[in-house]
């Protein structure tokens, strides 16, 4: 462990420049978004020198921290602002200010014609900075600033155009959330600090050593409820179709390659809390294999090819999150399907981008078609990225989810069969919505609306696709060369020994069953939507319309949560008017009432006054008598 | 004489200066009042300054008998408490008279009596945080309320005559009962030490446990009417959605502090066994207020009726962490006193500006504010995001604070707390969404952004947000030992760590 | 056997002083010039009553019992409630002088064209000025009275005038007449009780001092029924004088109908007089069957309070709100002889200067509001009086914060003493429901501060007459009062802390 | 004859006096009753004086007395006026002030 006074800086740079951007209003116009550009490349290349730097030292001397300021101290409650650059950080650093560099370079084109591009810029930055912060902090309130910064960031821009009535509720709606997951991150420090008195990683890290399993266990589902919320997993998971109201680069970085991947990152960096509670661990798959079927059936019915996307990222986080329950052999998969996902879903992501921008900023794939010709580069990028995610080797997607598919039927017994079950499961269903996604935009006749006039975007839009593109067919290779990346991780998820649980397959037979549902998915969609699409959407089986509903989980939300809700709220606002101060209201009345009451006795009549102090007179003798006899 | 002192004259002397300015020229008597509170400012910064954070006990004492034949005391001093809740009141001040610049026209009476009020307001709350003598205290606790009483129902809109009478009804009927349990605990002394109101003394009493039951509940009934607790609270939205938002700010801001502030000055230091007796109850009650409050901001249709109901929410997690007897859940609420206090003056100020602008205070007028009026916009959506406690911003550390601490030792309180915190993402968001969100709604084309003095008035308290979010250290360095001492008098010390130690 | 009975003049001065300038007043009424009287018989009134001060003050530390053979207590409470009955009545005089409250002729039929006439000759009844000070010279004898016959004597000499004197009222006669016919009545009515008690108190004990009784009831000598029925019997004729439930149904009556300067002035003194006599009845002769009466009078106190803020509420004139506001204050006043301490009675004693100062102030503003017919005492005809005239307003509003116990006005160290000294003894149902019945007062306190500042004026002619010289003097007396004792009630509580004592 | 006699005696006078009290319409008769219960608080004076053997009892009634003639100048008085300028002696018709 290395003590460093200068990490604060990666943080500090897109921060300020984000804050600077903002204060200085329409001045900033002109240049902003340059300016955003280069404050993003330049925490990239101190990404990658502090990687290279990094990969220079042995082995202990790898991790690094930063002691910045005492942030709070209470009693025993003492948190300082205080960052940790280890082998799994440095990942993220370089996934979020790569991809994110490539993305800011895209919108320089893309949001070109936006009146408030320095403001989007601004955000940008901001989410950088916010999630350089999560991956950065070396204590889980640290990571809450980064994690609800990010989430922040993210609500600016779903809401970007928030003129747009649907638009702001959806950023809303992200937001909202995000704060259920939100909740479980808190409960969880709160559970770390009463149970461990600490809630740094490497101090809950040292305590939980000795820990209950029950405490472990509410820790790790705690954690797991905001990894749920973070990332889009099952229950919490609509938001993320309707987030894709924003930009599209937005969409790309915060709701594809990184954000939602943060609570991957939280169960991966929270390794020795699931590794100590198998109930935990349990909960984590069924989330993960739940959610990457869920997404993908959600996938198979949309036809706004962003919220296809959408649902595809929220599948394939499934994947990462199935794969970080599977147990220590698991976590440097997760990350490396993570890593590999930033790539090819960036790419894809972005791709998508470029045909909106060439077709009216229509999303609808059925009024696509025959894209392939007039946007050639667009069409073999996303190409790339599509062969990358349904698994094709030697595109990334296959070394890193045939390796999660591999570890799930090893689980071991009757849950390595349904785990690796669902997994091959959600590949084949993968590869149809893929499938059905490509052939719909690039190939078959057109179907555009009049007027559009598609075209090949400028130049600064498609370098950052091509690079993002030969990522994703490199990175898999790259990363599972030699074991690179579960080696580079070793430390920080302590996979030694772990190894075992008895194969169910042999690794190629597993590769050779996902290979071969593959390319049962492709057949069927490209079987399918071969011949000409409608227009119009057919009504469709039950099935599909359920599925188009997002499986009826907005639905279900709206009448177990909204529902319900909004009729409390209306009851409590009745109570509050007419129980709570009605009671208030109600003493004045009784008072007045009896005032007036006590004005009936004064009428005014010599003899009853008399008549009054005569009853008087009696009553207190009566009184005493009975009290004195 | 103490600083302590001279700082409450202060403000006084200000006030009775302001009457040599001739009643016609306005503008000299805004800037001179402007001016003066700014000189109480720099007193309360020396007194910050000569703070002493290691000394335990109180600082800048003073004491002089008043009347002697009850053995009540002129006696004030300050500790780490008392310090932060001053200092909130003297930075409110001056920001608050700027910004409601315009606020004293068309009130009922002049504006020289507006400000002259303002500065009696101020003066009343820093002698009700620094008094030492229980009757001191409840004098100006009760004292305090004419002024606030002649700006409601002299200067503000609606039904405020109705609104300032109901605020005022309420918290003198917590007052008597007050009356009754310092009575009560004056003649205890009297039997015991000899009478006496100092409130260091009157702790070492020994109570039995009716009486003590009784005279706590008197003090706290007094104080959940003024913090406003649930079901104490339906005076708040009436008082706010009249009041003109300066007032608001320190209505809100600072005076219902003055409930809060009690319960650990007087609740739990003078009667630690009731405490303990009565935590349950109150637990579920902040618990209830935490809800209740948030789902009745979400009912809300008026800008200042939602931001009353947001306190009272965030009242209950004040409340929650005093009655949590942690040192985290103590200093997590007196922080969150003053995080709120800077919260609600962000979330006031700007909120009057719009419904100034706007002539309407239903949010639903509101609309699109986001593309017209970009600087108002902003600064109400990082009010907005201090409501709801955004990690970053001051809020967040005081309610994360009173929530850990709560949860190591009631930890299902804490999870219905937590709860709260997607609440209050609901009812800023929709509000933030209704408000400055969508399409601009009709007749607000024309609405003018923030001028130079409505920004200068609205960047400090948003600077100090967001400062606070991220360093609060010095402000818990002067609390915490306060509340140590807090809690040593209630006999109570932190849970320990269930593992690992 | 006669011995001539010895009689010390220096501490019965004070009463003769007062009685000697009444009756210098009614030879003055006989053979003075009409238009030399008014001028005359204030200047009298007053110069008697500063003397008897001056004598007072001078004689403050005697104490005797044997001022007039054992009639008459001449110890630390009598200084202290005859001292403030001549401050108060100082200040009511000034009051009373003020122009044109009285009749100009009494006995003239109200609307007649005697009346007419009288009224346009610009003339005025003088004989009030030594109708009052009879009055005070029997207040002063009735708190001082330490024998039943000069206790009944005194009660007589201090009504009579009174019951006279609410008749004179120059407009609204027929009014007036009612409430001095009403007054007469009951009071006569409640003085048959007190002496009817008188004699069974008598008939228990073979003595007719206070310290007899006592001591009878010390060795528990003679009949418990009689001793019952004359407690409860004397306890109705006390409790009549100053306004408790269920014997209070004259005050609003006659505070409404009466001349407001004597409504001032019966509101201020009679309350101390009556409430000083039933303190040393209380304290003196009866302490030692507390058990028997505390009960009862905490009831009584507790309903009269309850009854006084509740009736208030819906009231439409300020002189009959004043009146039930009375009531509720003799409410907290008997908690003062429920404490039975020292406490107190020190905290009575207190209470009644600050309540009386705040009596005579809201009195005089009273007399100051006013339409081309007079006084104008309705309510909804005040509204907005803040605007014309917020000092007179405003000095209004401080008297009834200070009825209303609000801190830092004399009302609030006199509730405050008062209910110490009730818990003191243990009495806290009763300091309970006073706090309680505090809240409802302060409701149609604020509901008149509201009239008053925070509801737009009427049109109608009601204006705020200038106030005279008097007025003015009364009205800056009775703000000062009541400010300097809400914020340095040591003043007075240190005097009042050491006048607290009965001789026995 | 038993001397608690003039006892019972005098409460009845005094029952019948406040009973007239409450009863009785014309100001002058209510007023006599009042000085009936006077006049029965005399006789138990006199009668407990009697009965004590002490002289207290009758110097009070003497200063009754006189007191109550005092009484009847001041009532008589005000029933008076009252008569001349309503022109009626009841009191119920006396019942203006009642708001």
């Amino acid at each position: 462990m290395t003590t460093r006074t200068d990490l604060v800086y990666l943080i500090a740079l897109p921060l300020f420049s984000s804050a600077f951007l903002l204060l200085l209003g329409r001045i900033a116009d002109k240049w902003g978004h340059f300016f955003a550009t280069a404050i993003s490349a330049s925490t990239f290349g101190i990404g990658l020198y502090e990687f290279f730097a990094m990969r220079s030292r042995s082995g202990d001397f790898r991790a690094a921290t930063q002691r910045i300021f005492e942030w709070i101290s209470v009693g025993t409650f003492k948190v300082d602002a205080s960052l940790l650059l280890d082998q799994l950080s440095i990942c993220f650093v370089l996934l979020i200010t790569g991809v994110g560099t490539l993305i800011h370079i895209y919108s320089i084109a893309y949001m070109s014609h936006d009146r408030d591009r320095r403001r989007f810029f601004a955000y940008l930055n901001l989410f950088i900075a916010a999630m350089l912060l999560l991956v950065l902090g070396d204590s889980y309130l640290n990571l809450y600033v980064g994690w609800e910064g990010v989430g922040l960031a993210s609500y600016l821009l779903i809401g970007f155009w928030n003129e747009r009535p649907a638009y702001a509720t959806a950023a809303k709606k992200a937001f909202v959330a995000n704060r259920v997951g939100d909740v479980g991150l808190s409960l969880a420090i709160m559970i770390a600090f009463t149970q461990f008195g600490s809630v740094t990683f490497s101090g809950v890290k040292d305590a939980a050593l000795h820990a209950s399993s029950a405490a472990l266990t509410a820790l790790g589902a705690m954690l797991l409820l905001a990894a749920a919320g973070k990332s889009a997993q099952f229950p919490l998971q609509s938001w993320l179709g309707d987030a894709m109201a924003g930009p599209t680069p937005v969409s790309a970085l915060i709701h594809a390659a990184t954000m939602v991947t943060a609570g991957v990152y939280l169960i991966t960096r929270s390794n020795f809390i699931f590794d100590a509670s198998s109930t935990a661990r349990l909960l984590v798959v069924i989330v993960g294999a739940i959610t990457l079927l869920f997404g993908a059936i959600v996938g198979t019915a949309k036809d706004d090819i962003k919220k296809a996307l959408a649902a595809s990222t929220m599948s394939q986080i499934g994947y990462m999150i199935l794969a970080t329950g599977l147990g220590p052999v698991g976590y440097a998969f997760a990350i490396m399907h993570l890593l590999t996902h930033g790539f090819f879903k960036a790419s894809m992501f972005l791709g998508a981008g470029s045909v909106m921008h060439g077709m009216n900023d229509e999303v609808n794939m059925r009024r696509y078609g025959g894209l392939g010709k007039v946007m050639p580069i667009t069409a073999v990028t996303f190409g790339l990225g599509y062969l990358a995610i349904i698994g094709v080797p030697p595109f990334a997607g296959f070394y890193s989810k045939d390796k999660i598919i591999e570890t799930a039927f090893n689980a071991g017994g009757a849950r390595g069969i349904l785990l690796g079950g669902a997994a091959l499961l959600g590949a084949a269903i993968t590869a149809f919505y893929m499938t059905r996604v490509v052939v719909l935009t690039f190939t078959g006749q057109k179907r555009w609306a009049d007027g559009t006039h598609p075209h090949e975007s400028p130049s600064l839009m498609l370098i950052p696709i091509i690079l993002l593109s030969v990522g994703s067919v490199a990175s898999g290779f790259l990363l599972n060369k030699g074991n690179a990346l579960v080696h580079w991780l070793a430390p920080v998820v302590d996979a030694s020994g772990a190894e075992g649980g008895a194969e169910l397959f042999k690794p190629i037979v597993v590769s050779a069953l996902a290979l071969g549902v593959v390319v049962l998915g492709v057949l069927t969609a490209v079987l399918k939507y071969r011949g000409t699409v409608p227009v119009e959407a057919p009504a469709g089986s039950p099935l599909t319309r359920f599925a188009r509903r997002d499986l009826g989980q907005d639905d279900f939300n709206h009448r177990v949560l909204v529902l319900p809700g909004r009729a409390i709220t209306k009851s409590l606002v009745g109570m509050d008017f007419h129980f709570v101060d009605g009671i208030v209201r109600a003493v004045g009345w009784t008072l007045s009432y009896l005032s007036l009451s006590l004005k009936k006795v004064q009428n005014g009549y010599v003899r009853s006054y008399a008549l009054l102090m005569t009853i008087g007179a009696i009553a207190l003798l009566a009184t005493i008598w009975l009290v004195t006899l | 004489m103490s600083l302590v002192t001279v700082l409450e004259l202060t403000p006084l002397i200000s006030a009775v200066l302001l009457y040599a300015i001739p009643k016609g020229n306005t503008k000299l008597i805004k800037q001179a009042a402007i001016a003066l509170s700014v000189v109480a400012l720099g007193i309360s910064g020396l007194i910050a300054y000569r703070f002493d954070t290691n000394a335990t006990g109180m600082q800048f004492v003073e004491s002089h008998n008043w009347i002697s034949n009850f053995g009540i005391k002129y006696a004030v001093g300050i500790d780490g408490l008392a310090l932060v809740l001053i200092l909130l009141t003297t930075i409110l001040t001056p920001i608050v008279l700027l910004a409601g610049w315009n606020e004293a026209e068309g009130g009922r009476w002049s504006v020289r009596t507006f400000y002259v009020l303002m500065l009696i307001l101020e003066s009343s709350m820093i002698a009700v945080f620094a008094a030492t003598d229980v009757f001191l205290f409840y004098v100006i606790f009760e004292a305090m309320l004419i002024p606030v009483y002649l700006l409601i129902g002299g200067y503000g809109r609606g039904e405020r005559a109705a609104a300032a009478m109901k605020f005022l009804l309420y918290s003198l009927l917590g007052g008597l009962l007050m009356l009754a349990a310092v009575i009560g605990i004056y003649i205890i002394s009297t039997n015991q030490i000899g009478g006496t109101f100092e409130t260091a003394k009157l702790a070492t009493l020994h109570i039995d446990s009716l009486t003590e039951n009784c005279l706590f509940l008197g003090f706290f009934i007094a104080f959940a009417i003024k913090a406003p607790l649930w079901p104490f609270h339906t005076w708040l939205p009436g008082a706010a959605k009249s009041a003109t938002p300066a007032t608001s700010v320190l209505l809100l801001g600072v005076l219902d502090k003055v409930g809060t502030y009690g319960m650990i000055r007087f609740c739990i230091t003078l009667f630690p066994h009731a405490t303990k007796t009565f935590t349950p109850l109150i637990i579920v009650l902040s618990i209830i207020s935490i809800l209740y409050g948030a789902f009745l901001a979400i009912g809300q249709r008026d800008i200042n009726g939602l931001i009353a109901f947001t306190s009272i929410s965030h009242f209950g997690f004040i409340v929650l962490g005093i009655f949590s007897m942690t040192s985290q859940g103590l200093s997590g609420a007196t922080l969150y006193m003053v995080n709120h206090g800077f919260s609600t003056a962000a979330l006031f100020l700007v909120a009057g500006w719009m419904v100034a602008r706007r002539n309407s205070s239903q949010i639903e007028d509101f609309g699109g504010l986001q593309r017209i009026t970009p600087v108002m916009a902003w600064s109400f959506f990082i009010a907005g995001m201090s409501a709801l406690a955004l990690p970053g911003i001051s809020s967040f550390v005081s309610e994360f604070l009173v929530l850990v601490g709560t949860f190591t030792r009631y930890p299902v309180a804490a999870i219905f707390g937590t709860t709260g915190i997607v609440l209050a993402a609901l009812y800023v968001l929709i509000t933030v969404q209704r408000s400055l969100h969508g399409p601009a709604a009709p007749g607000n084309e024309g609405i003018s952004d923030l001028n130079l003095r409505e920004k200068i008035a609205i960047a400090p308290v948003i600077a100090l947000l967001v400062i606070m979010g991220f360093f609060p250290k010095p402000v818990l360095d002067w609390i915490n030992p306060s509340s140590t001492a807090t809690m040593q008098a209630a006999g109570y010390s932190d849970p320990l760590p269930k593992a690992g130690k | 056997m006669f011995t001539s009975p010895i009689l010390d003049y220096s501490l019965l001065a004070p009463i003769l002083i007062i009685l000697a300038g009444a009756l210098i007043g009614v030879g003055v009424e006989a053979f003075a010039r009409k238009e030399q009287r008014a001028p005359l018989q204030l200047g009298i009134a007053l110069v008697s009553v500063v003397a008897s001060f001056v004598q007072l003050l001078r004689v403050r530390n005697v104490r005797s019992l044997k001022a007039a053979i054992d009639s008459v207590a001449f110890d630390g409470a009598t200084v202290f409630m005859q001292g403030s009955i001549l401050v108060l009545a100082f200040f009511a005089l000034l009051l009373i002088a003020d122009r044109g409250n009285f009749v100009a002729q009494a006995s003239a039929i109200p609307g007649s064209q005697d009346e007419h006439s009288s009224i346009a000759e610009g003339k005025s009844q003088t004989e009030v000025f030594p109708l009052t000070l009879f009055a005070i010279s029997g207040m002063m004898l009735f708190a001082a009275a330490t024998d039943l016959i000069t206790l009944f004597v005194a009660l007589e000499v201090l009504s009579l005038p009174l019951y006279l004197m609410a008749g004179l009222s120059r407009r609204r006669r027929l009014l007036s007449q009612e409430a001095a016919l009403k007054y007469f009545l009951l009071g006569a009515y409640s003085s048959a009780f007190f002496l009817f008690g008188g004699a069974f108190l008598y008939g228990y004990s073979g003595s007719l001092s206070l310290t007899g009784i006592a001591t009878a009831i010390d060795v528990n000598s003679g009949n418990d029924v009689f001793l019952l029925i004359g407690i409860v019997f004397l306890m109705v004729g006390l409790l009549f004088k100053i306004g408790a439930v269920p014997f209070h149904s004259w005050t609003p009556d006659v505070y409404q109908g009466a001349p407001t300067p004597i409504t001032g002035f019966m509101a201020a003194c009679t309350k101390i007089a009556a409430l000083g006599a039933m303190l040393r009845i209380f304290y003196v002769a009866l302490s030692a069957d507390v058990v028997m009466w505390r009960p009862i009078v905490t009831v009584i106190s507790i309903i009269t309070m309850l009854v006084g803020a509740i009736a208030a509420l819906s009231q439409r004139d300020v002189k009959r709100t004043l009146a039930f506001s009375s009531i509720a204050h003799a409410g907290f006043l008997l908690t003062g002889i429920i404490a039975l301490n020292q406490s107190g009675l020190k905290a009575s004693l207190f209470y009644l200067v600050a309540y009386g100062f705040a009596t005579i102030g809201a009195f005089a503003v009273v007399t100051l509001v006013r339409d081309s017919a007079g006084e104008v005492s309705d309510m909804n005809r005040w509204v907005g009086l803040g605007k014309k005239s917020p000092l007179i307003a405003g000095a209004f509003c401080l008297f009834l914060l200070s009825f209303g116990g609000i801190p830092l006005t004399s009302g609030f160290i006199a509730k405050f003493s008062i209910f110490t000294a009730a818990y003191e003894s243990g009495n806290t149902t009763v300091v309970v429901f006073g706090v309680l019945t505090s809240a409802i007062a302060l409701f149609f306190y604020l509901r008149v501060i509201v009239m008053l500042f925070f509801t737009e004026p009427k049109s109608d002619a009601v204006t705020v007459s200038v106030p005279s010289l008097k007025v003015k003097l009364v009205l800056a007396a009775s703000v000062i009062v009541t400010i300097v004792l809400g914020v340095y009630p040591s003043l007075l509580l240190n005097s009042a802390q050491s006048f607290a004592s009965f001789l026995r | 004859m038993d001397i608690s006699n003039y006892i019972y005696l005098s409460a009845i006078l005094f029952v019948i006096g406040a009973i007239g009290v409450v009863v009785r319409r014309n100001a002058i008769v209510v007023f006599m009753c009042v000085e009936l219960m006077l006049n029965a608080a005399n006789l138990a004076f006199v009668t407990f004086s009697r009965i004590n053997g002490d002289l207290g009892g009758q110097i009070a009634s003497f200063f009754t007395m006189v007191v109550a003639a005092c009484e009847v100048v001041v009532g008589l008085a005000i029933i008076v006026t009252m008569y001349r300028s309503r022109r009626s002696a009841s009191v119920d018709d006396a019942s203006l002030l009642q708001r």
